[in-house]
């Protein structure tokens, strides 16, 4: 069993066994182009714990976290939750460069909503 | 005479403890009864009666006979094992003493009850004088004297200090345990408390009730009084009377199925139900009058009448206070005497 | 003291590859009252069978417990097995060793250990069963048809052509249903109402055959071959007697701008309307919703045109009050709401419509008399847009978790029509997988393909998005091709997710039939028993039992009408003995039991009691066991337990929970 | 996952109406749902045949959890019968929640017919719920205990 | 008292009634007991007093058995379970004939220190005051009349006779304590100790069945825990379970159909609080399901054979915590 695999089922709470492989993920995409491995292309990267792939993947920075596949996907598998999911585990790989919690208050802007900013946090820490 | 004082109990409690098993009227939520002491126990020997009359030391509410188990297809029979070990029984009154006596005649006359028989030998009675006798007692009648108990010991409180007077063998050698604990107490102290306690036993209401006509012609010629017609009415047919009753002995045996074979066991029956007795055919009595007539008429005719002209009451009034209807023996003497029959 | 059987089933390998047959065998020998036990690989073929009944015969055997599959299954199987060899079948008992054990663990240890437990329970309970008889009651013979679609409308004809008296109740002005508004029925493409309106003549000139529309069930009691129902008939004001169907009134009406039901409300209807042109009966219904004589007192024109006399404001809702032998539940289906599925923005633009619309749109009686135009603008589509899927497979509360089965073919068959007639239309279709098991289907999806150049995209459509020109830009998918598709369209067709019938969890709890969490009714069994209820006399026809197209609706109307034609052929029926039961002795007569019991099964006498030597009148309770369904309801309700359940007595009951938790 | 015998196997009841939980639990092995074997089913006519005596009684003989399965209130086969159950459910289980018994052990669940997840679901969360709980001791009768 | 003897009389008189059901004096005050009057004379025995705590309500299952009507004396409490009775077709309502008597709350012996106590003043009717003399054996003292109130009356559910032929006297209403505060207070503790509570209340129990036989109620002609049928006879406590398997399947065989008469409470030899567990169900029942009061009527159905579409799940009583 692969480890980070297993990491990435756990932190998203999501079953990749469940999708039936519709592509509406895919379809309602707006990082669809720019992405090398595709929203609905990321359950079967995880069921075949092609891992090394998917955190290697710029998908993982071209996701705009808009949740549109978390919401429309049929089946509640949510690629979504997956690739952030992939994202935290190359975060805590990395294990540097973590922004002080002080810091943090200053940097909020009301409007965003906290979901996105922590994939920003993630997604754009290169 | 031996005295200690009150203060001391606690310590006395201890000392008894360390060789026997120690039982004595404790407190719990509100109620007295008999129950095994520790250092937790709320000790309360100034409540006149327990709720239960201790009676259950010596023939409990409930006890097992012998456990059957199946195993791998074999059955195997294990019989209770019989008291062994020494008890005291601390505190008990006058009237519950000779309660005892009762019970005595029932299950140590052939064939012995040896589950009871064994409890008896090995409980010493440490008993305990009535300082404060109520309305409802009447043990004068039977015979019972609240100042002067019978047991192996007996005791009195008087001015804070326990007077202990070791009356037989098994009492001295109680005594012999706890010796060094006690002072030398005078006799006289205890004679003018039991002069006190004898001129409140005269004026309690039913200190002079008479029992004339009771006894074994009782059976021929009360049997069929109308009284009892009256009497029983109000009669919820609950047990109260004779679970709290020091003498009442009938119990019942029933199987539990614990799963991994069966328990035998016995406990406490009642007369008043309708149940008592059931047979497979039915119950040999039918009504409610016929139940509790049998109770009575147990009490005063049919036990004296086995038992060398011995009631089976002995006053101590719990059924007077604990009928949920208010009828008690007093009643069903005082109506008979009423109606001269 | 009873003398007990143990059996025990492989299964094959179902049961004895988890479960150590051997070891349960040798476990029941140590039970009381054990003096046989046996295991064989098929305890319910014929063989296992005939062992049973040998070990009957040879031990004297009182009673039996069967460690195998679920009683659901097989406990029949075993109580006639037991029947014939001269055994109470109510002597025989189910432990259920596959379902709830050897099919849900793995542990060999554990399993053998638990169906030792199961056995004994089963044991426990045996010994304290009693031989059962079934009572009888009278069968009514008349059937009642609840909907008047093509299931129902089959089935009725099929019971009729039989010699029974049946009844069909359909809610709306007409029978027809479903059928009567799809345009083309594949694969064979031909007219739905040139096939279902000669079923309609049929069943309305059938001598056996009423038909009650505009009518709703109101309430059922009563049980197999004796239900009672009441049925009310809702005021059509228009005298049906009297009507001609000459269609003036709805010609004359003022009140014109309804939404018309039948169209799916493309168009509108008048307030006085027949459904649609080929209607049974041809007679028309005021929607007092809509009419100005019942909204204001004034108008009248209807009254005033008719020249046969037939309207009559002052009709009356009427109740009326069969007897039934069994009843068919025939309720159909509908598309799902579609409010949840914003992405595709139906409800936003008209040119975005379901396919059930599509079929009025394509149909000649429909809202644009057969041309298929853009409802927007009336323009025709050059590109049209299906979606597969929309609504069903969806494991959120979206939509439906099952697939709706006939979305694929009806897909293909718009398809096929459209590129048939419009060449210059090109049609996408977006789907997830193409479902076409049947007869001449997948031949059909392959024309559709091949023949037709219709555009197959193996994927899904994200979003539709309302253009300013008036187009829909879809967002979508193709899966294979590894790209993301923007493609502009005139028309988008939403393959929609069907639904039983909402009124069917009413019906259902009326009838005491169970339903799924779909609300599609139960079958008393998947596969054994796919046309009956799990509630004896009633049955199930068509989509309101799960996802069909016409053929196999037609198929199952058939073989829901031979179940009932089956049932009434009977003069009389063995009814469940396992009813309950009062103990008289016990019985304080309360009426605590009546009050919860659904069947009123339960009546007070007053008798003389001899209770143990004891005679007295006392008021007793007395169950009705042609009436008692066995719930147990009243059981708990009595406390001094007087009331008790035959076969599921508070002893065995108990029995069976001392032996697991021992 | 693995069984740790050495871990504490509770006793569980769980009584199942005949029409809608017992077939869901048909369904949950016909599905290969897991769930663990210290669940005992007995199948009842409709969850409204349970007596409160069963449930005390179970945890008598030493039962450590008891949970009843019947059908979706208003899918009642018999159609009354889950509701009358749910209300006699609600009060004994708060009584035995007044006198301290921890109310983890009971638990009344809806299950249809066609919900093999949810009963295997319920049985595995259940009995988690039980395990983590302990044995019973507040609710059992001391003979049974050897 | 004396109105309501002379109003027996003349009901036996004129033949309206064949006997009455009242109470009659004992040894002491406090001694009452329930009792059937047959003729005039019987009845210069009939007492009413602060004493007269009993229901008569359950005697009249008997009494509906026998020729002629009875008549019974009825404190407004007590017509609740008659009521109830009337409902479960247990007493029959032409067979009585019912005096609403008054109440100004009922006394408990035990509440008045009893250690030789011979006469208690201040406890009759309707005199009812606010201060009772009482003498005893070792000396008089004085107790007042609410601190000697059985529970019940602490909680009185009002001086409103709910049926009657005729009302004598005069009631009051002397509740001045929230009737569900005690059982708000157990359900507020932990587990441990909820269950300590009851282990030491319960632990007293000697099963004399004081409680069931009393309770109009618990009417059964044949006990569950009496009957072999069910699996479930018991006549002792053999272990701790088996007090509370008792005592919550009697509270739940009265639940719905209890009308909190307080009998339970007032006859247990050992003082165990029994309308505790009654008192739970009311108040799970009025909270749950609606206000309720069994006997309150002769025709409602009782909440446990009764359910709403929407009544609460189970799973209430672990959300509540």
């Amino acid at each position: 069993m692969n480890k980070q695999a297993e990491l990435i089922k756990q932190i998203s709470g999501v079953n990749p066994l469940k999708c039936m492989k519709c592509g509406k993920c895919s379809a309602s995409c707006p990082s669809y182009n720019e992405m090398d491995i595709k929203p609905h292309q990321f359950v079967s990267y995880v069921i075949n714990e092609d891992i090394e792939a998917l955190t290697a993947s710029k998908s993982l920075y071209k996701c705009l976290s808009c949740f549109a596949c978390v919401e429309r996907c049929p089946r509640g598998v949510k690629p979504g939750k997956l690739i952030d999911a992939a994202r935290q585990v190359v975060i805590r790989q990395r294990g540097q460069e973590y922004l002080s919690p002080d810091e943090i208050p200053a940097l909020l802007d009301e409007e965003t909503p906290q979901q996105l900013l922590m994939s920003a946090f993630r997604k754009y820490r290169r | 005479m031996l005295k200690i004082k009150k203060c001391d109990l606690a310590a006395l409690f201890a000392r008894i403890s360390e060789n026997n098993d120690l039982y004595l009227p404790v407190k719990t939520a509100g109620k007295t009864n008999f129950a095994a002491w520790d250092e937790t126990a709320d000790v309360d020997l100034d409540t006149l009666k327990t709720v239960k009359s201790p009676k259950d030391a010596f023939f409990p509410q409930s006890e097992n006979l012998y456990t059957c188990n199946k195993q791998d297809g074999k059955t195997s029979i294990t019989p209770e094992k019989l008291r062994e070990e020494p008890f005291v029984l601390f505190g008990i009154r006058a009237c519950d003493v000779r309660a005892i006596d009762v019970l005595d005649r029932v299950f140590l006359s052939d064939p012995v009850d040896s589950y009871y028989a064994a409890r008896r030998e090995h409980g010493i009675i440490v008993s305990y004088a009535c300082h404060a006798p109520e309305t409802s007692c009447f043990c004068k009648v039977f015979g019972i004297d609240a100042a002067a108990p019978e047991g192996d010991v007996v005791t009195w409180m008087v001015n804070g200090e326990l007077y202990w007077d070791a009356k037989t063998e098994k009492g001295a050698l109680l005594t012999a345990q706890i010796r060094d604990l006690l002072t030398d107490g005078d006799a006289a102290v205890v004679e003018t408390e039991q002069a006190a306690i004898r001129a409140i036993v005269e004026k309690l209401p039913n200190s002079s009730l008479s029992l004339d006509g009771w006894g074994a012609e009782a059976a021929k010629t009360r049997f069929d009084s109308p009284v009892w017609e009256q009497l029983y009415k109000p009669c919820l047919a609950c047990g109260t009377c004779t679970f709290v009753c020091p003498t009442c002995q009938c119990y019942d045996i029933k199987d539990y199925n614990t799963g991994s074979g069966v328990q035998r066991y016995r406990c406490w029956d009642s007369c008043m139900y309708s149940d008592f007795t059931m047979m497979a055919h039915g119950n040999n009595r039918t009504s409610q009058m016929q139940r509790f007539r049998q109770r009575f008429l147990h009490k005063l005719a049919y036990y004296p009448a086995n038992n060398d002209g011995m009631f089976s009451c002995v006053g101590c009034g719990r059924c007077v206070d604990k009928c949920p209807s208010h009828l008690n023996i007093v009643k069903v003497i005082k109506a008979f005497e009423k109606e001269g029959v | 003291m009873q003398k007990i059987g143990v059996f025990v089933c492989h299964c094959g390998s179902n049961i004895a590859a988890t479960v150590d047959v051997k070891k349960v065998v040798e476990m029941a020998l140590l039970e009381q009252g054990v003096v046989h036990a046996e295991d064989y690989p098929y305890m319910c073929s014929e063989a296992g069978q005939s062992r049973i009944a040998a070990a009957i015969a040879e031990k004297g055997l009182t009673g039996i417990v069967v460690c195998s599959c679920s009683p659901r299954m097989h406990e029949a199987t075993f109580r006639k097995a037991a029947e014939r060899a001269g055994l109470n079948p109510y002597m025989v008992e189910i432990a259920n060793i596959r379902e709830h054990c050897s099919w849900i663990h793995k542990d060999m240890a554990e399993a053998t250990e638990k169906a030792t437990i199961l056995m004994r329970a089963a044991v426990a309970k045996v010994h304290l069963n009693a031989p059962l008889q079934a009572g009888e009651s009278m069968v009514t013979k008349r059937a009642l048809v609840i909907g008047g679609g093509i299931a129902g409308i089959q089935t009725a004809i099929d019971i009729a052509d039989a010699g029974y008296k049946v009844d069909i109740v359909e809610k709306t002005p007409s029978i027809g249903g479903r059928m009567s508004q799809l345009d083309k029925t594949f694969p064979t493409l031909d007219c739905s109402a040139c096939i279902l309106t000669p079923k309609m003549v049929e069943a309305a000139a059938h001598e056996n055959i009423t038909i009650h529309t505009y009518s709703e069930v109101e309430k059922v009691s009563g049980f197999v071959g004796n239900f009672t129902v009441d049925i009310r008939k809702k005021a059509r004001y228009v005298d049906i007697a009297k009507c001609t169907g000459c269609g003036v009134c709805q010609e004359k009406c003022p009140s014109k701008k309804i939404p018309n039901e039948f169209n799916r409300g493309l168009n509108n209807r008048s307030a006085i309307y027949t459904p649609f042109a080929q209607a049974i009966p041809n007679v028309p219904v005021i929607d007092t919703t809509a009419c100005i004589k019942f909204k204001t007192g004034k108008c009248g024109v209807c009254e005033k045109v008719c020249q046969a006399g037939a309207i009559n404001y002052k009709q009356q809702d009427e109740i009326i009050t069969e007897n039934y032998g069994a009843i068919v539940v025939a309720t159909g289906f509908d598309t799902i709401k579609l409010d949840q599925y914003g992405e595709y923005a139906y409800g936003q633009s008209k040119d975005v419509i379901t396919s059930l619309e599509l079929e009025r749109v394509m149909n000649a009686a429909g809202p644009t008399k057969g041309h298929l135009e853009r409802l927007s603008d009336g323009k025709a589509p050059k590109e049209i847009v299906f979606i597969q899927c929309v609504g069903s497979r969806c494991s959120d509360d979206r939509g439906k978790p099952y697939c709706s089965k006939i979305c694929c073919m009806y897909t293909a068959k718009h398809a096929m029509l459209i590129r048939d007639k419009y060449p210059d239309t090109n049609v996408t279709v977006f789907y997830i997988d193409v479902r076409t098991p049947g007869k001449n289907f997948d031949e059909f999806y392959r024309r559709a393909v091949e023949d037709y150049g219709v555009n197959y995209i193996k994927g899904q459509v994200g979003k539709v998005i309302p253009q300013p020109d008036g187009s829909l830009l879809v967002q979508g998918v193709d899966l294979l091709d590894q790209k993301q598709i923007l493609k502009k369209a005139d028309m988008v067709v939403l393959a929609t997710a069907i639904e039983p019938n909402t009124d069917v969890r009413k019906i259902a709890t009326m009838l005491t039939a169970s339903i799924d969490t779909n609300n599609f009714l139960t079958e008393a069994h998947p596969k054994l028993r796919p046309v009956e209820s799990p509630t004896a006399g009633v049955f199930l026809s068509g989509v309101c039992q799960g996802p069909k197209d016409i053929p196999e609706t037609v198929a199952q109307a058939g073989a829901a009408a031979v179940k009932v034609i089956g049932l009434l052929a009977k003069d009389k029926l063995k009814t469940n003995p396992c009813t309950a039961q009062s103990d008289e002795l016990l019985c304080n007569g309360c009426s605590q039991c009546a009050n919860v019991c659904p069947y009123g099964a339960i009546t007070y006498e007053t008798k003389l009691i001899n209770d143990h030597g004891i005679r007295e009148d006392r008021r007793v309770a007395v169950v009705n066991s042609a009436l008692c369904q066995g719930c147990g309801a009243c059981t708990v309700t009595c406390p001094s337990g007087a009331m008790d359940l035959k076969g599921f007595s508070n002893r065995q009951i108990l029995a069976e929970v001392d032996a697991i938790c021992r | 996952m693995p069984i740790n015998h050495e871990e504490f196997r509770p006793t569980i009841v769980a009584f199942c109406c005949n029409w809608c939980s017992y077939a869901g639990a048909d369904l949950a092995g016909s599905s290969r749902l897991a769930y663990p074997a210290d669940v005992k089913i007995i199948r009842v006519p409709c969850s409204c045949r349970v007596n409160p005596m069963f449930i005390l009684r179970a945890f008598e003989k030493g039962a450590d959890g008891v949970i009843l399965c019947g059908c979706h209130p208003g899918d009642c086969h018999y159609s009354t019968g889950n509701y009358y159950a749910r209300r006699r459910m609600t009060l004994l289980f708060s009584m035995l929640d007044y006198l301290g018994v921890e109310n983890g052990r009971t638990r009344v669940e809806w299950v249809s017919a066609a919900e093999g997840v949810k009963f295997s679901e319920t049985m595995n969360s259940f009995v988690e719920k039980v395990r983590s709980l302990g044995p019973n001791v507040r609710l059992g009768d001391l003979r049974c205990k050897n | 008292m004396q109105e309501l003897i002379n109003r027996a009389k003349s009901l036996l008189e004129s033949g309206e009634v064949s006997r009455v059901l009242g109470w009659r004096k004992g040894e002491t005050d406090w001694d009452v007991e329930p009792a059937f009057f047959n003729s005039a004379e019987e009845l210069s025995e009939f007492i009413y007093n602060g004493f007269c705590g009993a229901n008569l309500s359950k005697y009249m299952i008997e009494a509906s058995k026998l020729e002629g009507k009875t008549l019974v004396f009825l404190k407004p409490c007590d017509t609740y379970s008659f009521n109830q009775l009337c409902k479960e077709h247990r007493v029959d309502r032409e067979k009585a004939y019912i005096i609403g008597v008054g109440c100004k709350g009922k006394l408990k012996i035990e509440n008045i220190d009893a250690a030789g106590i011979l006469e208690v003043r201040g406890a009759g009717y309707p005199d009812a005051s606010e201060i009772l003399t009482v003498k005893t054996l070792y000396g008089d003292r004085e107790v007042s009349y609410k601190s000697a109130m059985l529970e019940r009356c602490h909680v009185c559910k009002g001086k409103e006779h709910m049926v009657y032929d005729e009302r004598m006297g005069e009631s009051a209403d002397t509740s001045d304590a929230d009737r569900f505060a005690e059982v708000a207070k157990i359900e507020a503790m932990s587990p441990e100790e909820k269950f300590a509570f009851f282990q030491s209340e319960l632990s007293k129990c000697i099963r004399c069945n004081a409680c069931r036989n009393v309770c109009p109620a618990c009417s059964c002609r044949k006990c569950v825990f009496d009957s072999t049928k069910f699996d479930s006879a018991q006549k002792a406590n053999t272990t701790s379970f088996e007090e509370k398997m008792f005592h919550i399947i009697r509270a739940f065989h009265v639940a719905g159909r209890c009308t909190d008469c307080g009998e339970c409470s007032r006859v247990c030899p050992q003082g165990i609080p029994l309308h505790l567990f009654n008192r739970k169900f009311i108040k799970d029942i009025n909270a749950l399901y609606g206000d309720y009061q069994a006997g309150a009527d002769t025709d409602s159905k009782g909440p446990l054979t009764d359910f709403r579409l929407d009544d609460c799940e189970p799973s209430i009583v672990t959300k509540r915590g």
